[in-house]
């Protein structure tokens, strides 16, 4: 790279712009296969009747799985599944590596299976990291609405490191 | 052949033919028939897009072909697929298992029978249908013929499957 | 591709051919499509452990690619009665597997036409690994 | 799951119980198809990425060791508390076979819009101790009150 990277006004005028949004569907094979995946034995993952009989509508999300986004061939990514949508910013990073920065979930909800959400996604933040090597911290947001209620359940803010 | 002398097949192994296991719940989803469609890489939008299969017709997202839902998953069970590998087995002097192959036969046409869509919940009915002894090149086997019916919500029987497993 | 009907198929056809090549990546979205998580498809040591030369395609993939090569075919208006194979031999990743389809037989009754087929998939050198038999419904022309 | 823990059963500095595990391929394999993650990073260890990186063993999804902070963190919630927020980030790398442990520490204790609130550190660390995936959790408790 010739010049140093530099945040500017341009891409700063990008937070906030809310891509399409996309489907998210929680269901009960999902909300199991997700528990399996992580190793979780807790029924209320699985269990249907033992949810309800604790209070849930069926059985319950685990922390971190917020529905699987609808996929079809040529919509999605068919690596990672994610939405491959119109709207929403577009930015020109000129760097190559790519590094999974971290993940916060902010919950103002319990998500069950049954639960259909609709997820829109937007640039939430940048930040420039200098030294020997530029790194830039880029955070998207994502708010999911269910869409039976119109309620917002749940923020998730994920942080991809560029450099 | 079951009378040979040296026959593997037992009595209780005879008298189980035709017995019904335990049903086994499986759950068609949107979520699972999209995730089969993707892994076996269809391109037909009726396995995708539930306003696509509504618009052929179909209740909802179809379940693709040889997707029979997946049954429900309990922590500390086997998980195994009724009809395939899994099922009951009996003691046979044959370490090794093959799956030999398996056969669909679906019944769409209203109104005995239905397509299987997402929002389906299906009843699996296992059951031995035969076994068989014969020597290949892998040497003497044991062969045998399970039958697995599917029936949905409504009461329609809308699968069945046959499988063979080969013991040697 | 246009709807294929009755009238227009002859004993002996061909089908169109699907062909595939299972990525490593492809074995584990089959595990997750499936349900089925043994090793032997995505994990080489475990392979290895079990007597294999390495990884190999699950049996019942090769059945659901059947499934897509008849599903594609038939189209719209036609319909899988019945489809299945034999797991005969083992195929790897990254090796083309050839789904092909020769019909046998047809017949109408009951006011359905029914087509009769020898499925397989097929090795590069031609071995079939899979063969298996299926019965489809197709569209009449009136 | 254990007991349900009320507002009032916790301290300041009291730690989780810890949740350990021991990823093999078969449950990233797992993770993949329940994440919808099939990135061959985490299950395919010719993939050219792992050899770029100048590994030869297979990475754990960051995400995976998030979800494994946030067993540690339900479990604390329990089936009548809430989990308000929790949020890490990746540090380190984690590989296959090795064991990871999650866990949480209070860190304080709060009452603010009619809800019990316990503030939590949490992370997971590797065999060596080394936190790779530190973060902070917020959940709100049912008071015995």
């Amino acid at each position: 790279m010739a010049e140093p990277f530099q945040i500017t006004d341009e891409m700063r005028a990008q937070f906030g712009i809310d891509g399409d949004p996309w489907t998210y569907e929680v269901t009960t094979t999902s909300v199991r296969m997700y528990a399996r995946g992580i190793g979780s034995e807790d029924p209320i993952h699985y269990d249907v009747d033992f949810a309800k009989s604790q209070g849930f509508r069926s059985i319950v999300a685990p922390l971190g799985y917020l529905g699987t986004p609808v996929y079809a061939p040529g919509s999605n990514d068919p690596t990672f599944g994610f939405p491959r949508r119109a709207g929403g910013p577009r930015l020109n990073i000129p760097f190559l590596g790519l590094l999974d920065g971290g993940t916060e979930t902010e919950y103002f909800d319990v998500i069950c299976a049954g639960d259909v959400l609709e997820e829109t996604s937007h640039l939430a933040d940048l930040k420039l990291k200098e030294g020997p090597r530029q790194m830039l911290f880029m955070t998207n947001e994502s708010v999911y609405k269910n869409k039976a209620t119109g309620k917002v359940v749940a923020k998730q803010r994920l942080t991809s490191i560029h450099m | 052949m079951t009378q040979a002398p040296d026959s593997v097949i037992t009595d209780e192994m005879r008298a189980a033919i035709g017995v019904e296991g335990p049903p086994a719940v499986m759950e068609v989803e949107k979520t699972n028939c999209r995730m089969y469609a993707r892994s076996v890489g269809h391109t037909d939008p009726i396995f995708y897009d539930e306003a696509a299969a509504k618009a052929r017709g179909y209740r909802g997202i179809v379940a693709p072909p040889g997707f029979l839902g997946t049954p429900i998953f309990r922590p500390g069970g086997s998980g195994a697929v009724p009809g395939e590998l899994g099922g009951r087995t009996f003691s046979v002097p044959y370490k090794r298992i093959l799956n030999g192959g398996t056969d669909y036969e679906y019944f769409p046409d209203p109104p005995d029978g239905d397509a299987i869509c997402a929002g389906d919940t299906i009843t699996a009915r296992s059951k031995i249908s035969g076994f068989e002894e014969a020597t290949g090149s892998l040497g003497p086997m044991l062969i045998t013929t399970r039958e697995t019916t599917y029936t949905n919500q409504h009461g329609k029987v809308v699968a069945k499957m046959y499988g063979t497993l080969i013991q040697y | 591709m246009g709807q294929v009907y009755f009238e227009d198929v002859n004993e002996g056809d061909e089908i169109p051919q699907l062909k595939k090549n299972c990525s490593t990546q492809q074995l584990v979205l089959w595990a997750a499509g499936s349900g089925d998580f043994y090793q032997i498809h995505y994990d080489k040591d475990f392979a290895q452990s079990t007597g294999l030369k390495g990884l190999i395609v699950h049996g019942a993939l090769k059945n659901a690619f059947l499934g897509q090569l008849l599903h594609d075919w038939v189209g719209e208006q036609g319909q899988i009665r019945r489809f299945g194979c034999s797991y005969r031999g083992m195929d790897e990743p990254k090796q083309d597997i050839l789904c092909r389809g020769v019909v046998k037989k047809k017949y109408s009754d009951g006011g359905k036409h029914y087509v009769e087929l020898d499925v397989w998939t097929e090795k590069p050198d031609g071995k079939k690994t899979s063969p298996g038999t299926a019965i489809v419904t197709l569209p009449g022309k009136n | 799951m254990a007991d349900q823990t009320y507002f009032e059963d916790v301290k300041e500095g009291q730690e989780l119980p810890p949740v350990k595990i021991t990823p093999d391929k078969q449950q990233l394999v797992k993770f993949a198809a329940g994440s919808g993650d099939f990135n061959p990073l985490h299950f395919d260890e010719k993939f050219p990425m792992l050899k770029a990186m100048g590994l030869t063993e297979n990475i754990v999804h960051g995400r995976f060791k998030y979800a494994q902070v946030g067993r540690v963190v339900l479990a604390l919630a329990g089936y009548k508390g809430r989990v308000k927020k929790f949020g890490v980030s990746y540090r380190g790398m984690d590989l296959l076979n090795k064991e990871i442990t999650a866990c949480g520490v209070v860190t304080g204790k709060r009452q603010e819009g009619g809800e019990n609130l316990v503030d939590l550190d949490v992370w997971t660390q590797d065999g060596d101790g080394k936190k790779t995936t530190p973060g902070t959790a917020t959940v709100a408790l049912p008071s015995r009150g």
